[in-house]
This record gives C-alpha cells, structure tokens and sequence, in this order.
C-alpha cells in the first residue's frame, strides 16, 4: 500500500502546472480566484489554448484528437486546474456528448462534430430534463415524430445549462410510445439556430441566470442527427449518465475552496483577532478537511482499482457524488458564515471582475465577499442535480447492498 | 401557565393574516422589494393604523404598552409574508431602546412619531472587525465642550437606507473591547460628517455601511449614561433577537407547509414522492424541529422582558443558537425535497430559505449564542 | 402566553417536595443517587409509602383510589421525584394495566386487582412482543384455546421487563385466526404461579438481567381473566399504547441525568484542570441542554393542549417520544465521554450499593464512575422500545402529516 | 499509488482469517473473555508461531522488520474477530517503543521474547486527572545515586493484568504538564512497591491501575533520554492510534455486513424490513462511512512510519476523530436496525458495538483528536 505518486506522475504534474502557469490568460485567472463572473467567450478562449497545447479533450482516446491520458492522469490535471484557477471546460460536449458519440454514432458525425468541440467551435448544451421528469427521467414527453427526411420535434425540456450559449443541444425524445417508457425513446442532436426552438431564462435563487427552459415548437430535425438506433437512446442515456457521474467527486474543486476558506478565516476578524483563532470556528473547518482527506483516498481507490479491472465506473461512483457533494456545500456554508454580517450585503454588478465597487463598503467587500453567499445558495443544487442524493443512495442499496 | 395567545392577540393575527392575503402576496412582495424603497411605504402606513407600530411602545407615548409576546406575534406573521418594512428596526429594536433608556424630551419626540409611522430609526452597533461582538466599538466620541465628535465605520445597519435617523455606539472611553466606555448617541441621517452606502440584502431588505467623520452631536443626543450604554444596547438587542426568532418560526412553519403540499402533488416513477419513506421520515423532522423551534421562541419571547439580564440573554441566546440550527436544518430540507423548483427564483420556497439563513447570520449566528450559552454553564469561579 | 405556573400549582410542588424529603427512605435516595442497582423490595417498599400517602397511583381517577390529578400535577410531581431521586413506581400496572382494567374490565376484576396493585400487594408485567412481532404486534402467534371454563394458553412473549419478579402478567393472546389478524386478539390477565410458565432471564450488553422470554406451555387461565370481549383486545392493545407512550418524554429524568453530567464534568479532570472548563466538552452539553429547554416546554404545550381539550392524548407524543428518547441517549452518551479512559473498567461488583471497593481504583470510580458506560449501553434500547424511532417517525408522518 | 495489499499480506490475511473462524468463533471469544487470564494463551502462541508477534519488530532481532501497514492488516482481523490478545500494547505500541528507543542490551533483552510470545508489555502513560494528555505526569522520578525512585499512579493501563513488565513514564523535572522532563522506565510487574489493580474492560478484555511507592529502578531500565521521553511515547502512541483505526475498520465492516444479512432476513409487516427505504439508506450512509472511514486508517498506517511527528501526528489525529465519528455513527446505526436483538448480549453485534465505543475512548476520543487536528490548521504566527 502506497499514497505516493509515481515519479512519471509528479514530472505530469509538474508539467501540466508549467503550462497553466504559462499559458491561462490573467484575467480569467483573477476572475476564477476572486470567484467572480467567466464569460462563454473566456471558456472558449481556454479551450482554443488547450486545444493548441493538444490538450483539447482530457477524456478522450488518442483516436479521436483526446490526450488518452489515464483516469490517474485526468485526476491530476483537475486538481491542477483547480488549483490554477483556470475555468472548467464545456462538460456537456466533452463528458457527456463525446463518449456517446464515440461509441454509437456513425463515422460521419464523429469527423463532423467531435473537431469542432475539440476546437472550441461549437457549444453544446444538454437537453435531458422536463417539468415532468426529474429524478424519474424515463417519463419524458418531448415527441419526435418521423417526417420523410426529418423528424418533428416538439416538447419542453428544462434545467438546461448555459442554453443560452449553445450552437447545439443533444436531447432526449420520445419516438414511440409502445412499450416500457424506457424503449421509445431516441437520442438526437439539434441544431440551436433551428426554427421553433424558443431559450426562455430561469433565473436561479442567487439571481444569476445560468439555466433555462427550452421550447421545440415544430422543430424540423435532419434524421442524419439521430444517434445510434430509433428507440435505443435510453441506453445512450445511462451510459452517459455514468460519465457524467464520473469525477463528480470534485476533489480538484473541493481543494480549492477549502484553501479559500482558509484565507477568509484568516482575513475575517471576531473581536479584533483573526477568525481562524477562535476554536469553535477551527474545529467545523477541520471537520470539513477530514471528510476531503478522506474522500481524496477513496476517490483515488475508486479510480485506481477502475483503472486496474479496465472497467467502466461503477455504482460506487454514488459514494463519490454524495460526498463530493456534501463537502462543496460544507465549504460553501462555512465561507460564508466566516462573514458573519458581512454576508447580508447582495450587490449583483460586485460579482464583475470590472465592478470598482464603492469605497465605503467594507475593503474585504471589494475582494472575496461579494460572491459567498450566493455561492451557497446555488451550491444546494449539486445535492439535486446529476442524481440527486437520494436516488444516489437508491442506486447503492439497490446495486451495492442488494437491498 | 398558557401557551395560546390571548383573544386580542388571536385578533390581531387574523387581521395580519388577512392583510398579507390581501395586500402583500408572493408578487407584491417581490415588486416592494426592487423598488427604490425596498417595501411597501403603503403597507408601513396601515402598520401605523393597525396600531402594530405603537404596538409594543409605552402608553404614555402614544403606545399600546404590548410586551414581546405581542412581538412575537407580529414577527410570525412577518415570517410567513416574507414582509420586507422595517419593523424590527425601528419598532422592536429602536423602540424599544428608546423607551427603556432615552430622555424624556427624546421620548416624547421620538415614540409618537415611531407609533404614527413618521419616523424610522436604526441600529448602528457593529463594526466590521467586531463580528457580532457589541462591545468591540473602536468609533470614538469624543468630548469638545457640551457636544460630542463621532468618528469611524459602522457596518450593515439593517434599514438604514431608509432611516430618518440612527442610534450609533461610539467609544467616550476604555479600549475598543471594554463593556465600559460606551456612549450610545442619536444621529440624524442628514448630519454633517455621516456618509451611508446604501445595498439591498440577500434576503431582499435593504441595509448600509455609514461612515462618520467628525459628525458633531450635542448632549440631548445622549441615549442612557454616557460610558454606559452597552447594557441598553443588549438588552435591546436580546428583544430583536427574540423577535427574529419568532419569524423565523414564521417562515419554517411555511416552508414545512409547502413541502408538505409539494410531496402530496408532485410525481416521480408514477407516484406523489410523499409516498417515499425516507422523504416521509425527512418531513416528519422538519415537523418536530418546528415544534421544537416555537418552544424556544415562547421561551426567548417570555423572557425578552425580563429585567434579569443574564436570565434574559440566556433564553434568547439558547432561542437563537437552537432556531438558527433548526431553520438550517428545514431550510436545507425543504429545498432539497423540493428538487429543482427548490433552487429557482420562481418560487417561494428559496426566498424562504434565503431569508433563514440570513436571519441566522444576523445578531449572532447559531455558534455565536450557542458559545454565549455554554460560557454560562462555567461553574462561578 | 404564561410559562409561570399557578400559585396553586407551586403550593403543590413544595408539598410533594416535602413529602420526598420526609419519607423517601435514605438507603434508596442513595442508590438512585449514585445510579446503583435497586431492588424489587426498594420499589414495593416505596409503593407502599405512597399509597399510605394516599398517592399510590398519580394517574388514576380517585374512584379507584388514585389522587385524581391533572396532568400539570402530575408533571409536577414526576419532575419532583426524579430530582429528588425517588424509585418510579411500577408502569405495567399502574400505567399500563390500570387504565384498560378501568375502562374495559369487570367490576369483579377492577375491585379484585387495582387494591392489589395500589398497595404494592401485586407485581404485574406484560406480555406483548413475541419473537416474531416486534413493530409488527398484531402478527402475535401466542394462543388461547378455549375449553370449558379455562383458555389454555401456549406461546412464547419477549422482551418481558422484570418478568422475573412479577405476580401477574397481561398478555395479548391469538383466540381467532379468522379474518384480519388484528381481530383475533384478546387481553388475558395470567398468574405467574400457572403451572407451564417458564422464565427465561435474557442478559442485556450491559450485562444486566431485566427482561426476559416467557413460555407458556398449556397454560389454564380462568375465562374470568379475560378483560372485555374475546378478539377485541386489540382495541384495549392500542388503548394502552398511547397511554404507555404518555409521559414518555420523561423530562424529569433527563433533567436530573443532565445535572449529574454537569458534576461530573465539573468533577473529571481533563489536563488537570476541570473538565467543563473545555469549552468544546461545554458545548455538547449545552447543545443537549437546549434540546431539552424545549422539549420541556414542547410536552407542556401537548400536555396542557390536552388537558384543555379535555381529550386523550393523540400522535402528537411520538414527538415526544423521540425526542425524549433521543435526550437521554445523548445526556448518557457524554456522561460517559466526560469519562475518558475511565469509562472503560467494567466492575459488575460496583454496582451494587454495598460494594466498598478497591482502595487502589481512582477515587471517582467508588462514586458515580461505575454505572455509566452500562447506561449508555442500555439506553440505546429507549429509541427502539415502545414504538421505535422509525414506527414514530412513520406515525407522525401518517397521521399528523396525511402522508 | 497503490491500495490493495501485497500477496504476502493477502496470504495472511487469508491465514488470520481461517485462524478465527476455526479457533476464535464467537463463542469460543465469550470463553476466553470471562477466563482468569482474559484472552486465549494458546491463540497467543499460535500468533508467536505464526509470526504476527515478530512482524513489525526489526529484523536484527528476531523480528520481521514489517510495517505499519502489516499491522494495519492484522488489527483489522483483529476488529473482525473482536480478539482479546495484547498485541496492541505488547506489540505494536511497547514493541515499537523499544525498537525504536531502548537501549542495545534492552533490545537484545526484550525484543526476541517478544516476538517469540515470552514476554507481554503495558504502557503505563495515563495519569487520572490528565485525561488523553500524556503530558500530564505527576508521577515522580527521584534520582537516588545510579537508580530512581518510582512514586505515583497510573490508571487504566491496557492488558496491564497479563503484563510482565510496565514501561512507565514518571516525572524527572519540571511541572506537571511540561513537555519536558518526562523519563520513561522499565517496571517488572514484581517489583517492590508497585501494586496492580486489576479488572475487565467493557469490551471484555482487561486493563489495571497502577500505585508506585517508592519502586527502585537503576539506570538500565531507562528508555531513551531521560527526561526527553516524551516525543517517544507520542510516536508509538501514534501508532497505536493508527492500529485502533484499523481494528475499527474491521467492526466496521463486520456490523455492516451483519446489519446488511438482517436487513434481508428479519421480516415485520409480512416484508424483509430492507425494503423500507428509511432503512435502506441509513444502510447506504453506514457503507459510505466504512469507505471513508478506510480511507483514512490507510492514510493513518501510511504516516505512522513518517519520521516528520508533525505530519506523523496530524494524520493519526484526523483518522482517529472521524473513525470516533463514523465508528458512532455505524455502531448505533447497526444497534437500532438490529432492534430488540441488538441491546442483548447474545448477539456479537452488542459485542461489536461495545469495542467500537471502547475503541473511540482509548488514547483520545474522538473531540480530543478533532481538537489536535483542528490547532494545526492554526496559523503559525
């Protein structure tokens, strides 16, 4: 039994680090480490460099543009990332869309879409959720009906992210109503500029608007776009979800903010004296950092013993999502109780790196409060969506415990 | 003993109930709060019709000589409608400052006009570098013949953006941490010397930062003995942290209300999700942190008028510490049952949350008290 | 809205205090003081003062000889025998038994049994659980056959609390597998001297021995034992349940263990200094205190509520019962902590009053040390008897909640 | 990185494993708990013959130079097999202490008995009033000429009952809770003036106070650098803290499986009561607990052989507090899923329980680890 990394792993570490410190742009930078506003235009920006470096898609085999690096190796780059403060890349093209089309669409859409996600050219959104159909995703409604050349796509789907950015959408649809649920459903690829699609906000409980609700009135689809077979997108779909799953434990992301964390209490001051001093206050985030330390290792178990059985993950991923989840919230809630009443103030244009701010507002307020409070409000989310906590622990006493 | 509100009170309730029904529903509440104003200027007049504003203040005053059961009351209500007026400010808090230790010239000018819905007033007793500490004051006032120079910052003053006036602790002695040496005066918003930036809230409210330069008061702004202000202040904060108790029972009672209603009306797999156990089991937690929750908000309410201090803050610290806990538990729990629509600006339910969890950042979050708490089971040594 | 009680009720309080004061004898005070074992013969001997008092049965209507209090009074008076550290008295039958012999039984047996009972003549036990019916009571398999004048009685019960020194027990028995299983019980009132009873001491992990399994082998009871109708005893079953689950938040005794857990931590010594000077140690306690600051009141509002009312007691105890349950744990599991290593020694001896002790073994453990880690272990049973935390939760959210 | 064990420790494991299923079932474990010695001498010198005694002792003497993680492997089957043997005081936290700081002719003298099941050790390090601090010595050491004159007490010394000798730590110099000043001793368990008192554990297994009057002991049996005793007995303390997290690992595993098997045999309601999703899920958190709290005795083993104390300490403090936690949690869990048949003595899931509980009281709770881990994240100023 052994925690230390290879000697190849460290020289890759050190080398991703070499390049993030080199090449990441400085304004996206200080807007990650000030957790402000990113734009699409700066994740776009960062995924034309990556692309350069060859570093376009982590996830992918070599076969396809993707560095083919291992799980151990993919790890490593996101905890670098993270800890660089460089953005996240588009999951929806690279985690989830790519390795369904890798593995069940034709040579035609693979040399057409998958350049042009790794080149940063195309931005595709997710079109999974209906009003109708959370947690119970078979029960979708959205019909896509046979026309000669096209299918006719009409329906609602909802908890859509970053829609509004989107030059493409990957969505569920009923293409049959015979049998289980599960049977009639297809796996098709929309073009966002096409007539009929209306993108209408949903602005989340912070205030800001990264998801909407997405209309298909009479969408006219070319059956090329279809993916696979007719009424076999319900295997896409689960095999998609697993990769979603795959990495949410987040560690690279939990890290990070732990390490903010520590900088607020720092900063933050309770009768005069720095807040980390006070015990009471030490002893939630120590709690915090037992549970990350602890999750970094089983993480790392999971992964390894993947790696080493060449298999796809498995229902143990369930672990990692609830944890990795539970601890960004933690994190979240413990910044912004380190603020005290400084958590009170919502002032929406601080949340831009641009925003000069007033200067009788509290200096800190004019550096890392401004976001805290809405982070944790928007953080509940991570415990609801991907499989919310509860289906997750559905899934493992069904397929870990036999329950 | 008694544990239901008397007639009156029952009254009292039935016509807030029927007021936020009628004047005050979920989209009123949301246009108030992005006006300028940030509530309803209409709705703080019918307060003062009602008599809700002269309410807890002395009869000799114009008041109705209410006690903080009548608060907690009115607090419930103001839960449950999400009310955005500043009513703990300058009614139960400043008020209630004013009655217990002001002059009698300040008395007469201030209640009535507190009670006709003429004048607001707030707090200005934190600083940043303090936290929730009330006795951290490093703004001086300082002595220049019969009148007093204030200098320094005071940080989020709830309903200050709309304060006629603030009541604002500041050093005439001591150390910046000392419980003596604290002097509390009453300054005009428009002052010379007070500058105040204004930014609405997280919960929807609006509060301020004030900056004081040189803002010169005379002694008839003096509120209680000179140096020895800090007891009043905590006294009077102890009856807001009792009142924020009371809306905080308020709003979880409503939350438990719509979650409950959501997990009988919304399906998943073919059935209403309250059909699942663990759901059920969640639910019925949230129940008993409720129950539990207006138990402490009777006991802080009950003795918020006691003039026994440390028996006094140790209910509303108790009260506070355990209804921050518990609001975050049924907080967390009624947006995480409500799935997505949980965490959307659409609906209720999250403003509900957001305003829980500020009521819990405010005047001490649940491990400020519960230290304040433990610290009194120290044996006396 | 009044916390303050009645000047009458004060008066009350300070004559029950009066009367503990003058009539609990020492040698039983000092057991439960010291949180030794007592005997059946300290609580025949208590009863036994009490009914001379005339307060032998607090709950009982004074047509059967009890003092008629209200509920209030007869908060009062358990609050006041906890902290004076008085015995309680048997609840199968005063609490129990009574109450359906009261309501459903025969003049014969009410004038026969309840004398009995007051004087402390009689003790009764009870026979519900079976093996196989835990939660599930109504699915009970004990059965009464009818032949002549007699039920003859074979089964097995459980669980069965000081069954070793019980004169009577009540038993639920199958006299009909017709129809739902709920409607073939019955309420037989058994002498323990029939031939055909066994007793069977079970150990609980504390090491102690105070339930037991009792077999019943062609036992013959008398028909005029059985209470009420034959197949209708679940009715008088569930009777009985709400008025066991009564006073099941048991605030007195959670206060007085919360008072012994303060002197001991005032007592144990962490690097030499108090241990209730720890502010982290202070914190646990005042986390439990303030749970039980309100359920206090939470159980007067029920019990006033109630009383108001004029009805019995409805789902809204299983609040109080989890929470009760769930304080007493707590204040039992920190008793322990406060401890340290010294919560290891198992000394059975040291239970026992009478017990002087090794000179050698720190001062402390000849006081209150021996008992506690037992406690603690024992207490887990109070969130699973008398209706489990989940069966509670489940009420709660049946009948309270409409789910 | 690599986390499966190799295939020599797979082999043993393997063997530990067929051991306690043929000489060390559940009843044969009752036996032996309540017999005169406490544990089984004939498991003990099966253990010398298999060579678990010997493994982590070095080489040079008899040992086979294993480490912390071999122990780990064994400590687990431990837990598994809730096993009564002193192999964490004579092996693991004696037999390091000498291998790490006795003197050659003490080495020469010691080890190989170890190893061979000759001779058992108890760590004498706890003072009454001292809680977990093993700082806190008020037993003195006198210097008198050459030898020392032992006077003081010590409590709760684990298997002290079966020890043949005691490493005592006394006080040389300095006040009672100085780091420095602290001399630790080899006590034979027949020498004048100690008197033992003896008694079985809640767990089952046996420990003893310890009174020293005035027992003399020259300069041999002095470990390490007088008065400089100290930072050795933390660093074998530390590694039987990581040998405690791995014991509770293995219960931990142990209830969850027992817990798993009864939630698909016991039936209420005509239904396996597995089906019911409250308690299914309270069966999916008792899995993630086991998991994470793996994990952690895998980074706990992993640093027990660090030399850098700090990092050393700050590893087995995190694990032995949320092993405390989780250990809590899993224990209770399985009780209460258990229901009547998890409060009785007859079922080893009581048993089980019960050595978690003990588990998280030895050496430091579960809070005194949290508060030694939580001071590190302190900033050094």
């Amino acid at each position: 039994m052994d925690l230390k990394y290879s000697p190849e792993e460290e020289t890759f570490r050190a080398e991703v680090r070499a390049f993030f410190d080199a090449e990441l742009p400085t304004d996206i930078r200080t807007k990650l480490q000030l957790e402000r506003r990113i734009s699409k235009d700066d994740m776009v920006r960062w995924q034309k460099i990556l692309f350069r470096k060859g570093w376009g898609a982590v996830n992918w085999p070599k076969s396809f543009g993707g560095t083919g690096w291992d799980i151990v190796q993919q790890h490593i780059f996101e905890e670098e990332r993270a800890d660089a403060c460089a953005p996240p890349q588009n999951p929806f093209s690279l985690k989830m869309l790519a390795p369904v089309m890798q593995t069940f669409g034709n040579a035609a859409q693979q040399e057409y879409f998958l350049p042009r996600i790794l080149s940063g050219e195309d931005w595709w959104c997710q079109g999974y959720s209906e009003p109708g159909s959370g947690s119970d995703l078979a029960s979708l409604r959205t019909s896509a009906v046979r026309q000669g050349d096209h299918y006719i796509v009409n329906g609602q789907k909802t908890w859509n992210t970053m829609g509004q950015y989107a030059d493409w959408i990957f969505c569920l649809v009923r293409t049959s109503s015979e049998g289980r649920q599960q049977q009639g459903i297809s796996f098709l690829l929309i073009d966002m500029k096409s007539p009929g699609i209306t993108v209408r906000p949903i602005i989340m409980l912070d205030g800001e608007h990264e998801i909407n609700d997405i209309f298909f009135d009479n969408v006219q689809v070319p059956v090329q776009n279809l993916i696979g077979e007719e009424n076999k997108g319900w295997t896409y779909a689960k095999f998609l979800l697993t990769h979603e799953r795959s990495g949410n434990a987040g560690i690279g992301a939990c890290k990070r903010a732990l390490k903010k964390l520590k900088e607020i209490a720092a900063e933050q001051k309770s009768n005069g004296r720095p807040l980390i001093e006070d015990s009471r206050f030490r002893d939630r985030i120590a709690l915090v950092e037992m549970e990350l330390m602890a999750l970094e290792i089983t993480n790392l178990r999971v992964l390894s013993a993947t790696a080493k059985e060449q298999r796809a993950l498995g229902p143990e991923v369930s672990v990692l999502k609830i944890k990795g989840s539970e601890i960004i919230q933690q994190l979240a809630e413990l910044k912004m109780h380190a603020l005290g009443h400084d958590a009170l103030p919502y002032v929406r244009e601080a949340l831009d790196l641009a925003w000069v701010g007033d200067p009788l507002l509290s200096a800190h307020y004019r550096s890392y409060a401004p976001p805290i409070s809405g982070q944790y409000f928007n953080q509940r989310k991570t415990t609801i969506y991907a499989g919310s906590t509860e289906i997750q622990k559905n899934i493992i006493s069904q397929m870990i415990l036999g329950l | 003993m008694e544990f239901n509100y008397s007639e009156e009170q029952l009254a009292l309730q039935d016509t807030l109930q029927r007021f936020i029904s009628r004047d005050y529903d979920f989209d009123k509440r949301r246009k108030f709060s992005v006006s300028s104003l940030g509530y309803s200027a209409e709705a703080w007049s019918q307060f003062a019709d009602l008599g809700l504003l002269a309410l807890p203040l002395p009869e000799d005053y114009g008041g109705l000589g209410g006690n903080a059961v009548d608060i907690m009351l009115v607090m419930e209500q103001f839960g449950q409608g999400l009310l955005l007026e500043p009513y703990l400010s300058t009614v139960v808090i400043c008020g209630g400052l004013i009655s217990d230790a002001a002059s009698e010239p300040m008395k007469q000018q201030l209640l009535p006009q507190i009670a006709a819905g003429k004048v607001k007033i707030g707090l200005a007793g934190y600083e940043a570098a303090g936290r929730y500490d009330l006795s951290y004051v490093a703004c001086t006032a300082q002595e220049s013949g019969a009148s007093r120079r204030l200098s320094g910052r005071k940080t989020v003053v709830l309903d200050g953006p709309s304060a006629d006036c603030f009541l604002v602790s500041a050093r005439s002695s001591g150390g910046i941490g000392d419980r003596d040496g604290i002097s509390l005066f009453l300054v005009p918003r428009d002052a010379k010397g007070l500058t105040i930036a204004a930014y609405p809230t997280q919960s929807g409210a609006r509060a301020a930062d004030l900056l004081l330069e040189n803002v010169i008061v005379g002694s008839e702004a003096l509120i209680g003995a000179p140096s020895r202000a800090l007891p009043i202040i905590e006294r009077a904060v102890d009856l807001g942290v009792a009142a924020l108790c009371a809306e905080a029972v308020g709003i979880i009672n409503a939350l438990n209300q719509a979650t409950l209603n959501y997990l009988k009306t919304r399906k998943q797999f073919g059935v209403a999700i309250g059909t699942f156990q663990a759901l059920k089991h969640k639910m019925a937690d949230m129940l008993i942190a409720a129950e539990q929750s207006r138990s402490m908000a009777i006991i802080a309410a009950v003795h918020a008028d006691s003039h026994d201090a440390a028996e006094r803050h140790r209910a509303a610290s108790a009260a506070k510490a355990y209804i921050g806990q518990a609001g975050r538990l049924v907080g967390q729990h009624a947006v995480q049952m409500h799935g997505g629509m949980g965490v959307v600006d659409e609906l209720i339910v999250s403003h509900y949350f957001k305003r829980l969890t500020m009521i819990d950042l405010s005047f001490g979050d649940a491990d400020y008290h519960l230290a304040s708490f433990s610290d009194t089971l120290r044996p006396a040594s």
